[in-house]
Order: C-alpha cells, then sequence, then structure tokens
C-alpha cells in the first residue's frame, strides 16, 4: 500500500508550521492514524506538515495551577511522567492502554484529539480532568474547554488553519480520585466503551465517556445523580449513563449492548474512586 | 524527492526518497535490508517493527523523511560483534518462531521491552506483545523465549 | 446500510416542500454538495466533497427524485461514485404537518456501499452517515432562517 | 540406526537465518529489470463489467502494459481449475464454472475483489498509481451471502448453469431411512442449528509471486508463496497456461505461514507468469492485506442442521447431519473435498455410532473461495460431533466424560487388533480413546475443579469447563483411494537421498516447510538412520528444478508421507551399501550389520564407516562387479491408509456475569500424533493450532453484509488471538504408533485446531448452565454480546 504523493515539511517552530500549513496540508504527529489513512487512500493531502519534533510542542510541565502537556507529547512519555503519576494518575494507566507499545512511542496526545475518533482514549480523559486545548493561528491563540471541543464524529472546535500547542488541566485538589475502565474492541484496541470518573474532595464528579456515540461526551446526568457515593447512589448515577442519546452500532457491540457496557463500565469506574 | 540522512545499523546512508516512501520500504528497497516485513496496511501485526532512536516502532506507519537525523536498528543490526542478542538466543532456543514471518518484528519488540522491564511476569510480557500478531506459535513459545532472555541479561550468561 | 429517522423543521409543510424541490437550496443543505446540475425531468449531476476525519474523497454521480407526491414527499436515489467506493442510496422521504404548524420530515431507506468506503467497516460508516445526516438538518434549519431574512 | 537425534527436542537450523532477519521471502527477492504489478478490482460482489477504458492509465509514468480479461480471453486461457471432482447424489458432474484471470468485460465479477485488469510499472507506487485510472463500467447486480438463502427458489445466480447455485450435493453414511428410523427410536434426541462461521486464515506474510520469462532458454522461472510448488507447476502448465512443463521451474522460498491458504493455484500466480513472457521482463506482485482478506481462500462457513440420537443408556444410536457448505463464487483447488471426503468421513469421531448419515449440499455465492483452512472439514465435523454430545450430557444430566466414555471405540493397535470400520468409509488405523481422555482429566483434576465451579457460583462467579475429544484423517493418502474419491492428483511424496562422495547427504522433498521446521526433523531422521551428525545432512525443498516431484506441504501429511518416502530412499542407500560394504570387508551381506554410522562383520571388530563406503561408491576401484557406481536413491511412497491421530482437550473459562466477556484461563490438551520425532516442534505445531482454533471460537469471522461486500476486512476489524488473550498451554501426550508408515507418525499441524474449538464454546455453555442459564447454543465467535445475550434469556 503506498499513498498518493505529497509534500513534506518539517517546521521547528509553531510559527513555522503555521506559515505551512496552508489549505490542501494536514498535519502530521505521531502519524498512526494518518498513515495507515494515507495508504488506503482515504484522504490525499497535497503536503504533511510534520509536527512531531517541535520542541515548543512536547513536554510536561506544572506552570502555577496547571499542569500543561504539550500536544506533541507521546502517549509513552505521558504514562512514564512522575508529574502525571502524582498529580493525573488516570492519564498514565489510561495511556497504558492506548494502542500496543509501538504506538505509544509514536502517537501524541495532540494528534489523538485533533483526530477525535470517536474511539479513541484521549478524548474521555482530557473531559473528565477538565482541560482546555490551547490552539494557536496565524491570528494568535485562543483556549476551548475540553467539554465543548469534540463537537462530532471525527469533528472538532479546531477551525482550518490552527495548531493545537498544548492542554492544560487544573492541578487536582489532594485527595482527588480519578480512574479510567475501558472495554476493548479486540481488533483495533481502540475503546468499545471507555470511561474516565474523576471524584472531587468535596464528592462532586466528573464524568465523561469514549466509543458510546459518535464524539466523547460529559455525562453530567450521571455527574448529577452520584450524590453520596453509596452503593445505590452509584448503582442509580450508572443507570444514567448516556440517557437519550444515539448511540454508535457496529459489528462488536448493538446499541443496546453498548448501552449496557457504557453503564457497567461507569459503575465500575464510580466504585473504583467512590473511597 | 527529499534527501534524509539516516544511520542505520551504525552506518550513514544519505538518500534521495518521495515523501510518501515508508521507512518500512526505504529500509527493504533501498538499503536491501529485508529482514523487516510486511504483514499489513493498518500499523496492527508488528511484523515491520525496528528501533528508531531507542524505540521499538512500527516502520510501515513512519514515512522515510521523518526518519531523517535518526538513529535506526534493525534485526540485522541487532546483533553486536557477532554475538547474537539473548532474545535472539531465547527465541532458538526456546522455539519461539516457525515460519519466522513475524519473528524478527516479534524480535526487536520483545528486545525494546526488556530495556524497559528486565524482570518481567508472564502477563506483563503478553501485555508488551500485544502490538505483533503470530499466527504459527500461539505465542506459548514466544512468552517462553522472552523469559529465557530475561534470565539470560540478568544471570549475565550473554553480554 | 440503513439510514432512517426524522426531525422536525420549524417551517410550514409547504414551505419545506418547496425547499426540497429547488436545486440551489439543495446544493447548500446537503452536505459536500458541491455542484448540482438539472440534467433532466427531476434528473441532477451532483458533484460532493466529503471530508470526515480519515475519509476524504471527490464524489461524482447522479440524484433522481422519483416517486413525487406533491406537497407529501418524495424518493431520493442518489449514485456517487469515488476513488474510494461507490454509494447507491435510495431514500423515501414523508412531510407530515405538526400541529404547531412546523413539518416533520421522516427519511427511510438505505444505502449500498462498496469499495473501501464498504471495508473499512461499518463503525466508521454509521457515523459518517449519521453525522451527514444530522448536518443536514443543521444546515435545512440555518437555510430556513436565512430565507426568512 | 543411532538414537542420538529422534526422539529429541533438537533445535532448529532454519531459525539461524529466521531470527538474524536472513530468511528469503518472495518478496525479499529482487530481479534485475524487475517490474511490480497492481490490479483493478471490483468494489462489487456482483456486477457486469460494461465497460473498461484503459487510456488515461495507459499515459502514467513508468507504466510497461496493461491487460484486460478481454486480453486473456484473446490467448484462449480459460482460467484456473480445481483438483477435485465431486459428483452430484444423481451421478451427474459437479459443476465447474471457469475461474477466469481477469473478468472480460460482459461478463459478471462474482466476488469483491475479482480482478479485470492489471497494471505492470516500473515501480509498485507507479503501477498503483496508474491502476487507480482506469475507469470501469460497472452494472450492479443483486448479490447473495448466506448458502442457505442462496438454494432457495429465485436466487440469483453466481453462475448461469450451476442452477439452484449448487456446485454439486452429496450423501455418505447408512442409507437415510435407516438413520431415520433409528433417530425416531431414540429415547433421547439432542439437535443443534448452528453455523460454523466463515474464517480468514491470515498467514502473516501476504500471497507474494514474480513471473519471469527467459528468452534464451525459452523458460519461465515462478517465485511463490506456496504450500506445494509441484502441484502449482502441473496445474498452472497443464490447466491454464498450456506450457510444457520442463519449460517452468517453481520455486517456493521462505514461506511466512499458509495454514491452507497457500496450497491453492491463484490466478495471480498464472498472470505474472503469462504477463512476464509479454513484456520480457521479470514481474513481482505483493498483495496487500487488505488484498489477502478478499482474495486468500477462506475456511469453514458451513449451516448445520444436526441430530443426535440416543438410548435409555446414554448409547449413540443415529447422527443425522443436514449441511449446506458454503463454497464462494469459484471452486478453489480442493474446495470440493473439504466438506465431503475431509467432513463426512471424520461423522464417525470416536463413537461406536452405528447408524450416521449426512446429507449436504455445496452452494455457490457472492463470495471469495472457501477451501481447505487449518483442519479443513475435520474441524466442522468434530465441532458438530462434541457440541452434540456435550449439550446431550447436559440435557440427559449425564457427566460429559462418561458419556464420551461409554461410547468410546476400544482401543486397538492395528497390528494384532484389526483397525476401525467406521459407516463413514474410513478405516482407523490404530487408537487408544480412554488413554488421552484419562490423561487429561487427571492434568485437569476434575473433581477439584467441579468443587471450585460451585464454590464460584455460590459467590456470583461463572466458571467453566469445556470438553472436546477428536479424532481427524492425516497423511492424506493412498493415491488410488482419493482417486476414486475424486482428487485429480495422486497423494504420494518423492524423496531423494543423495551421498555426497564425502558422506554427506543432501535429502530433496516434495513436501514444503512453510514454518513446520522440516530441515531440521527430516535431517534428525536421515542423520540417525545413518549415524551420522546432523550437520551433515542438508534438506533440500521448494525448487521443481531440484526436487524430482512434490505434493506439497498440509492435512498434516509432511513427515507421515514425506518422511516416508525419504525413509524409503535411505533404505535404498543402505541396502546398496551393504553390498559396497561387504565387497570392501570381503564378507556376505548376510554377515553385517549396520549401525551407529558403520558395517560391522557380526562377532568381529571390522567395519566400514559410512563415508568410506560413500566415497568407495563414487570411487568404485575396488567394488562389487555389475554394481552401479553412486549412492543416489529417488522413492516415490504412497501410504496405504491415512493416518489417524486423535486426543482429548479441555478449556476452563471465567465468564464475566456483567459484560458476558470470556477469559480463558486454562488449556489442556493430550494429543496421539503417532510417534514423535522431534517433541518441541510437535508441541509447536499443537500450540499455534490451539491458538487458530481458540480464535474461532472467541474472536474471528469474516462478515460478508447482504451486498456481499467483506465489512471487516482488515486487522482493526477482524479480530485473532494475541498474546494476552491466551494462557499458557498445558500439553500431554501418548504416543500409539501408526502401524502402518515406516516411521509410525500420525501428523501433528492440524490437531490442535481441531479439538480446541468445541472445548472452548463447551466450557462457556458449561460456565452458562452453571449460573442458572440453560443455554443451548451460542453462534460463533463467541464475542461478549453474544454470551451476555444468550445469558439474559
Amino acid at each position: 500500500m503506498i499513498s498518493y504523493a505529497f509534500d513534506y515539511a518539517r517546521p521547528t517552530t509553531v510559527e513555522d508550521a503555521l506559515a505551512q500549513l496552508d489549505d490542501d496540508a494536514k498535519l502530521l504527529a505521531g502519524g498512526h492514524s494518518l498513515i495507515p489513512a494515507l495508504k488506503l487512500r482515504l484522504s490525499a493531502p497535497a503536503k504533511l506538515v510534520d509536527i512531531a519534533r517541535i520542541p515548543a510542542l512536547k513536554g510536561i510541565r506544572q506552570d502555577g495551577n496547571e499542569l500543561v502537556i504539550g500536544a506533541a507529547t507521546t502517549h509513552k512519555e505521558i504514562l512514564s511522567s512522575d508529574l502525571i503519576k502524582e498529580h493525573l494518575p488516570m492519564f498514565a494507566e489510561g495511556a497504558a492502554l492506548i494502542g500496543d507499545p509501538m504506538i505509544r512511542y509514536k502517537g501524541t496526545i495532540g494528534g489523538s484529539i485533533a483526530h477525535a475518533d470517536p474511539s479513541a482514549d484521549w478524548p474521555a480523559m482530557v473531559i473528565a480532568a477538565e482541560g482546555t486545548v490551547v490552539v494557536q493561528s496565524k491570528s494568535g491563540t485562543r483556549s476551548i474547554a475540553a467539554d465543548d471541543f469534540f463537537t462530532g464524529f471525527y469533528m472538532t472546535a479546531l477551525e482550518e488553519g490552527e495548531i493545537i500547542t498544548e492542554i492544560r488541566f487544573p492541578v487536582p485538589a489532594e485527595g482527588t480520585r480519578m480512574t479510567y475502565q475501558k472495554f476493548t474492541q479486540p481488533a483495533s484496541r481502540f475503546a468499545i466503551v471507555g470511561c474516565a470518573a474523576v471524584r472531587k474532595p468535596d464528592g462532586s464528579a466528573r464524568v465523561a465517556f469514549t466509543g458510546v456515540s459518535d464524539a466523547a461526551f460529559r455525562d453530567t446526568g450521571v455527574e448529577e445523580a452520584v450524590g453520596d457515593w453509596s452503593t445505590a447512589a452509584i448503582e442509580a448515577a450508572a443507570a444514567k449513563t448516556a440517557e437519550g442519546m444515539e448511540l454508535n452500532v457496529d459489528h462488536f457491540a448493538s446499541e443496546a449492548y453498548r448501552h449496557h457496557l457504557a453503564r457497567v463500565y461507569c459503575k465500575r469506574a464510580l466504585v473504583a474512586i467512590s473511597e | 524527492m527529499a534527501q534524509i540522512t539516516v544511520k542505520v545499523n551504525g552506518k550513514e546512508h544519505t538518500s534521495e526518497v518521495e515523501p510518501r516512501l515508508l521507512l518500512s520500504h526505504y529500509l527493504r528497497d533501498v538499503l536491501n535490508l529485508t529482514g523487516t516485513h510486511i504483514g499489513c496496511d493498518t500499523s496492527s501485526c508488528g511484523s515491520c517493527t525496528i528501533h528508531m532512536d531507542g524505540m521499538a516502532v512500527k516502520s510501515c506507519s513512519i514515512l522515510a523523511v521523518q526518519a531523517d537525523g535518526s538513529e535506526v536498528t534493525t534485526i540485522e543490526g541487532l546483533a553486536t560483534n557477532g554475538q547474537l542478542h539473548p532474545v535472539q538466543e531465547g527465541f532458538k532456543e526456546c522455539h519461539g518462531l516457525q515460519c519466522g514471518f513475524c519473528t524478527t518484528g516479534m524480535i526487536m519488540s520483545a528486545a525494546d521491552f526488556l530495556n524497559q522491564n528486565p524482570d518481567p511476569t508472564e502477563a506483563e510480557i503478553r501485555h508488551a506483545l500485544e502490538g505483533n500478531f503470530c499466527r504459527c506459535t500461539g505465542y506459548h513459545n514466544i512468552v517462553r523465549s522472552v523469559q529465557w532472555a530475561a534470565n539470560a541479561m540478568s544471570e549475565g550468561v550473554i553480554e | 446500510m440503513d439510514l432512517n429517522g426524522s426531525h422536525i423543521l420549524p417551517a410550514s409543510n409547504d414551505r419545506v416542500w418547496r425547499m426540497l424541490m429547488d436545486t440551489d437550496t439543495l446544493t447548500k443543505i446537503v452536505p459536500g454538495i458541491t455542484h448540482l446540475e438539472k440534467t433532466g425531468e427531476n434528473e441532477f449531476k451532483a458533484v460532493a466533497q466529503i471530508k470526515m476525519g480519515p475519509v476524504s474523497g471527490a464524489f461524482t454521480g447522479g440524484l433522481v427524485l422519483e416517486d413525487i407526491r406533491e406537497g407529501e414527499g418524495y424518493t431520493l436515489h442518489v449514485k456517487q461514485n469515488s476513488k474510494i467506493g461507490n454509494a447507491d442510496a435510495t431514500i423515501r422521504i414523508d412531510l407530515k404537518p405538526t400541529d404547531e404548524g412546523h413539518t416533520e420530515l421522516r427519511f427511510d431507506g438505505g444505502a449500498k456501499l462498496s469499495g473501501l468506503l464498504a471495508r473499512t467497516g461499518n463503525r466508521v460508516m454509521s457515523g459518517v452517515a449519521h453525522s451527514l445526516t444530522k448536518q443536514f438538518f443543521e444546515n435545512f434549519e440555518e437555510e430556513i432562517e436565512t430565507q426568512k431574512a | 540406526m543411532s538414537n542420538k537425534y529422534i526422539g529429541q527436542s533438537v533445535k532448529r537450523i532454519e531459525d539461524k537465518r529466521f531470527i538474524t532477519g536472513k530468511g528469503r521471502y518472495t518478496d525479499d527477492i529482487k530481479l534485475l529489470g524487475m517490474t511490480h504489478a497492481a490490479f483493478v478490482r471490483s468494489p462489487y460482489a456482483h456486477a457486469i463489467v460494461v465497460s473498461i477504458d484503459t487510456s488515461a492509465a495507459q499515459d502514467m509514468p513508468g507504466v510497461m502494459a496493461i491487460f484486460t480479461g478481454d486480453d486473456i480471453k484473446a490467448t484462449g486461457i480459460v482460467g484456473v481449475p480445481t483438483g477435485w471432482q465431486v459428483n452430484f447424489k444423481n451421478g451427474d458432474t459437479m459443476k465447474e464454472p471457469p475461474h477466469p484471470l481477469l473478468v472480460a468485460t460482459g461478463s459478471t465479477v462474482k466476488h469483491i475483489g475479482d480482478p479485470v485488469a492489471v497494471i505492470i510499472a516500473e515501480s509498485y507506487a507507479a503501477a498503483v498509481d496508474a491502476a487507480e485510472m482506469v475507469e470501469v463500467e460497472w452494472e450492479d447486480l443483486p448479490a447473495v451471502t448466506d448458502p442457505m438463502k442462496a438454494t432457495q427458489e429465485g436466487a440469483t445466480l453466481v453462475h448461469e448453469d450451476a442452477p439452484g447455485n449448487l456446485a454439486f450435493d452429496w450423501e455418505l453414511g447408512n442409507p437415510l431411512s435407516e438413520v431415520d428410523q433409528a433417530i425416531s427410536e431414540s429415547a433421547h434426541v439432542t439437535s443443534l442449528e448452528f453455523v460454523n462461521q466463515r474464517l480468514v486464515p491470515n498467514a502473516i506474510e501476504p500471497r507474494a509471486y514474480i513471473g519471469q520469462y527467459d528468452e534464451v532458454s525459452d523458460k519461465y522461472t515462478l517465485y511463490t508463496s506456496t504450500q506445494n510448488p509441484h502441484l502449482i507447476r502441473l496445474l498452472m502448465c497443464a490447466f491454464v497456461l498450456g506450457i510444457p512443463e520442463h519449460k517452468v521451474r517453481v520455486l517456493g522460498p521462505d514461506v511466512g505461514g499458509g495454514f491452507g491458504s497457500k496450497i491453492y493455484h491463484y490466478t495471480e500466480e498464472a498472470l505474472v507468469t503469462w504477463a512476464s513472457k509479454q513484456i520480457n521482463r521479470p514481474i513481482k506482485w505483493t498483495e496487500t492485506r487488505s488484498e489477502a482478506f478478499q482474495l486468500d481462500a477462506h475456511g469453514r462457513d458451513h449451516v448445520t442442521k444436526a441430530e443426535m440420537g440416543f438410548d435409555a443408556d446414554g448409547n449413540i444410536k443415529a447422527l443425522r447431519i443436514k449441511t449446506f457448505a458454503n463454497l464462494g463464487a469459484y471452486l478453489s483447488t480442493f474446495a470440493p473435498a473439504v466438506p465431503t471426503y475431509l467432513h463426512g468421513t471424520l461423522l464417525q469421531g470416536l463413537y461406536t455410532t452405528p447408524k450416521i448419515h449426512i446429507d449436504l449440499q455445496a452452494v455457490f455465492t457472492h463470495t471469495v473461495a472457501v477451501d481447505a483452512y487449518r483442519g479443513a472439514g475435520r474441524p466442522e465435523a468434530t465441532y458438530l460431533l462434541e457440541r452434540l454430545v456435550d449439550l446431550a450430557a447436559l440435557e440427559m444430566g449425564k457427566d460429559p466424560i462418561q458419556l464420551r466414555k461409554q461410547n468410546f471405540i476400544p482401543a486397538f493397535d492395528g497390528v494384532d487388533q484389526p483397525g476401525y470400520q467406521t459407516q463413514v468409509a474410513l478405516q482407523y488405523d490404530s487408537g487408544n480413546y480412554h488413554g488421552v481422555v484419562d490423561k487429561a482429566m487427571e492434568m485437569l483434576g476434575y473433581e477439584e475443579f467441579r468443587r471450585m465451579q460451585k464454590e464460584a457460583s455460590q459467590n456470583g462467579k461463572l466458571l467453566g469447563v469445556g470438553f472436546s475429544t477428536y479424532i481427524e484423517a492425516c497423511g492424506i493418502a493412498p493415491s488410488a483411494v482419493v482417486g476414486a474419491l475424486g482428487a485429480r492428483a495422486g497423494l504420494y511424496e518423492s524423496a531423494q537421498v543423495r551421498v555426497q562422495p564425502t558422506g554427506k547427504v543432501s535429502v530433496y522433498s516434495g513436501s514444503h516447510s512453510h514454518g513446520q521446521g522440516h530441515e531440521t526433523t527430516f535431517a534428525q531422521i536421515v542423520a540417525d538412520k545413518f549415524g551420522i551428525p546432523m550437520e551433515d545432512v542438508d534438506i533440500i525443498h521448494g525448487d521443481s528444478d531440484a526436487v524430482a516431484f512434490g505434493m506439497g506441504t498440509y492435512g498434516s501429511r509432511s513427515l507421515a508421507v514425506g518422511g516416508s518416502a525419504i525413509v524409503k530412499s535411505i533404505d535404498k542407500v543402505l541396502e546398496k551399501g551393504a553390498k559396497i560394504a561387504a565387497h570392501k570387508l570381503e564378507c556376505s551381506e548376510d554377515d553385517l550389520e549396520f549401525d551407529e554410522g558403520k558395517w560391522t562383520v557380526k562377532g568381529t571388530d571390522k567395519s566400514i564407516s559410512f563415508g568410506d563406503v560413500a566415497l568407495t561408491a563414487y570411487v568404485p576401484h575396488v567394488y562389487p562387479q555389475g554394481l552401479e557406481p553412486g549412492l543416489d536413491f529417488a522413492s516415490f511412497y504412497d501410504p496405504t491408509n491415512f493416518t489417524y491421530p486423535f486426543g482429548c482437550h479441555i478449556a476452563v473459562v471465567e465468564v464475566d456475569k456483567e459484560t458476558g466477556k470470556v477469559k480463558l484461563n486454562r488449556f489442556i490438551a493430550v494429543d496421539d500424533v503417532g510417534n514423535v520425532i522431534n517433541p518441541m516442534i510437535v508441541d509447536g505445531q499443537i500450540h499455534g493450532g490451539l491458538a487458530q482454533g481458540i480464535g474461532q471460537a472467541l474472536l474471528e469471522g469474516a462478515i460478508y453484509d447482504e451486498n456481499g461486500q467483506l465489512i471487516n476486512a482488515s486487522y482493526m476489524d477482524y479480530a485473532m488471538p494475541r498474546a494476552d488473550d491466551l494462557p499458557m498451554f498445558e500439553l500431554g501426550r501418548q504416543e500409539t504408533p501408526c502401524p502402518h508408515n515406516p516411521l509410525g507418525v500420525k501428523g501433528a499441524g492440524e490437531a490442535g485446531c481441531i479439538g480446541s474449538t468445541p472445548a472452548v464454546v463447551n466450557a462457556v455453555i458449561d460456565a452458562l448452565w452453571s449460573g442458572g442459564h440453560k443455554v443451548k447454543d451460542i453462534m460463533m465467535p463467541l464475542t461478549p454480546e453474544r454470551v451476555w445475550t444468550a445469558m439474559q434469556q
């Protein structure tokens, strides 16, 4: 398999990358979703702008009350980071479930959320951790709350000519608990259902799902029902999962079964962080 | 066309390549290193696994131009000074291969894994090999091969 | 692949009908359509550009309106070909006025996909279809607003 | 004869090249001036090729030539043949519609991927780019993919001259009336209707071919990823291209797995060979994984109704089967044999069932061809029997092991006790079926397991154990028998043993390894028989110019048939060697004994080594009068019967109550494959078979939609076992020698795949029953959703 011909650029700064990013160009980060799609000739960009090695897009750091993950930071770098293990352990747990070791070496968090595969793991985790996606274009930078970022099937709030530079997360307060629970599709290893859940010290919850519908989403119905985190409340909250939504269907899971799984995984996630 | 310089198995190569050329094809067709195999189109099977800048990666999902300036080790370069890598020895000792096609990628993955985790459990080995398909062995002897290599490396039987 | 559902549009039955029979409106509201050219009585040549996640492709083909029931609906037959596969859809559209003076648009049919489109698995394709349907109604509502103005 | 190697787990000789990346697969080969091919393929399962316009493609850079179906048609090449003929019940010849290399305009394509044109270009990329520029006008037609629907009145026809889409119908066993009566008189009848789903073989090396024509010698060379180079040469020369065989050399380099899918003669092999002469340049074609899903012959795909009748004591009285076998759009090389002579004949299983009848409808559909896939017919037979027996045990409240054992054929060695004559044509060679079961049960710890299961059930967990026993027919087989059954080729094997003047040995085998380790196992035999080091033996295979003839590797036949051919040649060498030795030692041959690599005059220390005899044969200065020089013998071995390995497999599973996900906790396999030459390699063969059989039970299945699109044609959508889906396997062994071949071996390549599938399914059903879900059957693969759904009823 070989893709259509294209040009290739490897800028060293975000500004250079923006300058290269014209209409028919596509950004290349880890490339493990893009290159297979190109090989199958599912799309035909005229140019690839390789941003994987731009230093400004890499790394994990604490900035005051925020943790900042550069868009071109790989899954492997995230799951090995002490800072992540300390403050956002769900990310280490979840990143270890993405693809396979080789994919984790190359795949990036920014690439994953920009691609917005409806079954990808990062979107649910990024929403649950109250991420803010920072994007840059020739006209400046702006921030998009993760809650508003995933707008549909492979669709995001990103506009043409924008590059994700980093994702920022509030440093969770002492005593915050979080988990990512995934029911894996046995062939692709994407999520049939993935549930990211956070319990804050005040007992409030943030719960987000991937794989369930056409885009990752925050489920406030579940969050509101979790109440005192008693077994009964958790059961009741899990029962509210994806209420009234249109769900994905494929040969691994019908709508009814996927809904059932989402409830089960919601419950498992809530139980895991209930005390 | 783009010019790239890649250090492969310790030797520097400068080549003119089309940007769409995959690293796997570059290694096989330009450098004649055919030990790197291609088994799928979707970055799934792991047959094409090599080491790039010290990491095990799938060379079918990387463009040759992306490897410009990188150091690459393929199965042909895994042995040092004529001494097989312990994982290579392990596969032979424990019958970790049959048709041999997935083997080179499997060995490259396992070698990288043991660098990270020199004393793995069976479950860790199985999890670490989730990106490599084998259709011949049922993985039983592959797991044993990796265990053998881990022991050999920890006991310093093979340097 | 089944395609069915319904949506309530904030316009009278008559208006929705007129919009559905108007080439310019269809060009604006059918997602991806870049060009619609009348080639015969209720027959059109259509060019579409679909871009969604991993998939992007140029489609060309025909669009035929059959079984036209004035003010009530028609059957839409779309055939689109591309390098990544062909789509052949037959969709029956029914309009029904609601009590609030709005119009319920029901659609029921299916699409036959071939080539890479079919082989990439229904995970992606049913998502594409959902998404295109959603866009269609969003565009429709937007166009209703625009034409009001 | 020495005993240094046989029976030992000798490390494999071939491994050195594979672990260092020096294996040489077809796609690794580059020839001077080599061009590359890419195909234009049908996106539809059924469509008329209205027109093809290649003009734009013709103008693309690097394009050497384009051939369409019309070009092929003009040459008179009809297509690839099938190698087995099965007749209708009424005696009519099976329907055997042509399978063209490229479909011509005005004809119909019959499955997705059916090719209509080939582009040959200077580079692979140029060929692919140009293939996209070919404009084809299609007239899309309705397709039929389900074998039962295909036989219904009014179904779309795949081939106009095959009414009802029937390739043939067929029956075997006792008269149906007798079986009907026995079923109706049964105290208990267990019945099941089920699908044995379609599988994609998925050898990790995709198929690859290089055709090369040499003008000077007017000779063709075909490099091919095949399981049987000679058979490909025979079929391609005699039935497709009409080229004399001595003008074609077929080379099978290292082959990256086959599992059946690389037995067959595929259209692309003939096409690159033919086209290489047209352009006078070598042509390589390597399939993509996406093509492999669409084109490589699939396996299984039976829809079956099965009934088993028991008397009040649980003795099996009758078995009645009706099966629809989906053969796909064209008859692949061995396709007709799989649901018939490799399936119907195995329905006796290990049981003494007195009345058996199978009715089979072999059906064309708009899907790719179905042919032998690891086990081929025998897994289908075993699945059916072992599901029925296990379900019967549950229904009658009997122990599944006791029920099996009470119905087993008693042990027989095939030497002092005769072979066992089945109701379905075969005569089993030797067997001890109780033995493997007892051993497996001991390994399981049955009582302890049942105790744990009860405890688990009280704690709300679902544990299950599933049993399966099997017999297979391997080492295919006597030519006269398979000929009578419809094979269009003999099924013997050839071997040449060439002792070099220095006493080193080159062995030329018609068996061809694609991972089985022939270079090691065969060398072990030769080294021990001659009493020489293994390093002194070289095994040559996969080259039709070097090896006299061969029938290849499939059906677990290499050692039983190919190994026996080698032994035959070894015996000839030793016989002649004894004559030379006797002459040199100035004694009678009768006074000599051969041991540890030398001939010794009995009761003396006078001896001559194997090497010295070899040298004498080539430097015959002091030599028996009238004896030809040289020490080089060829043999053909045609077995007198199939071989019949058997075994008992046990799966232990845990089912997640909430999700239906099945976790395989243990897998025990006790197999009796006759004598064992290399235990390590035999274990490896069993392991691999188990993984594929377990894969069928839990993960795998090709899905065609109603339009004939294969919707899971990639590794992102078709699930196969990975390392973390499987446990360490627990293997046991029993060795009941095969009485009719010189090595006493039976074959191990398919055993694991045959026994494991029903064991896993039975274990899941057992787990569900332990939780009160009295489920009869769950369709394979047992996805979490299917298991969960079954629990909701």
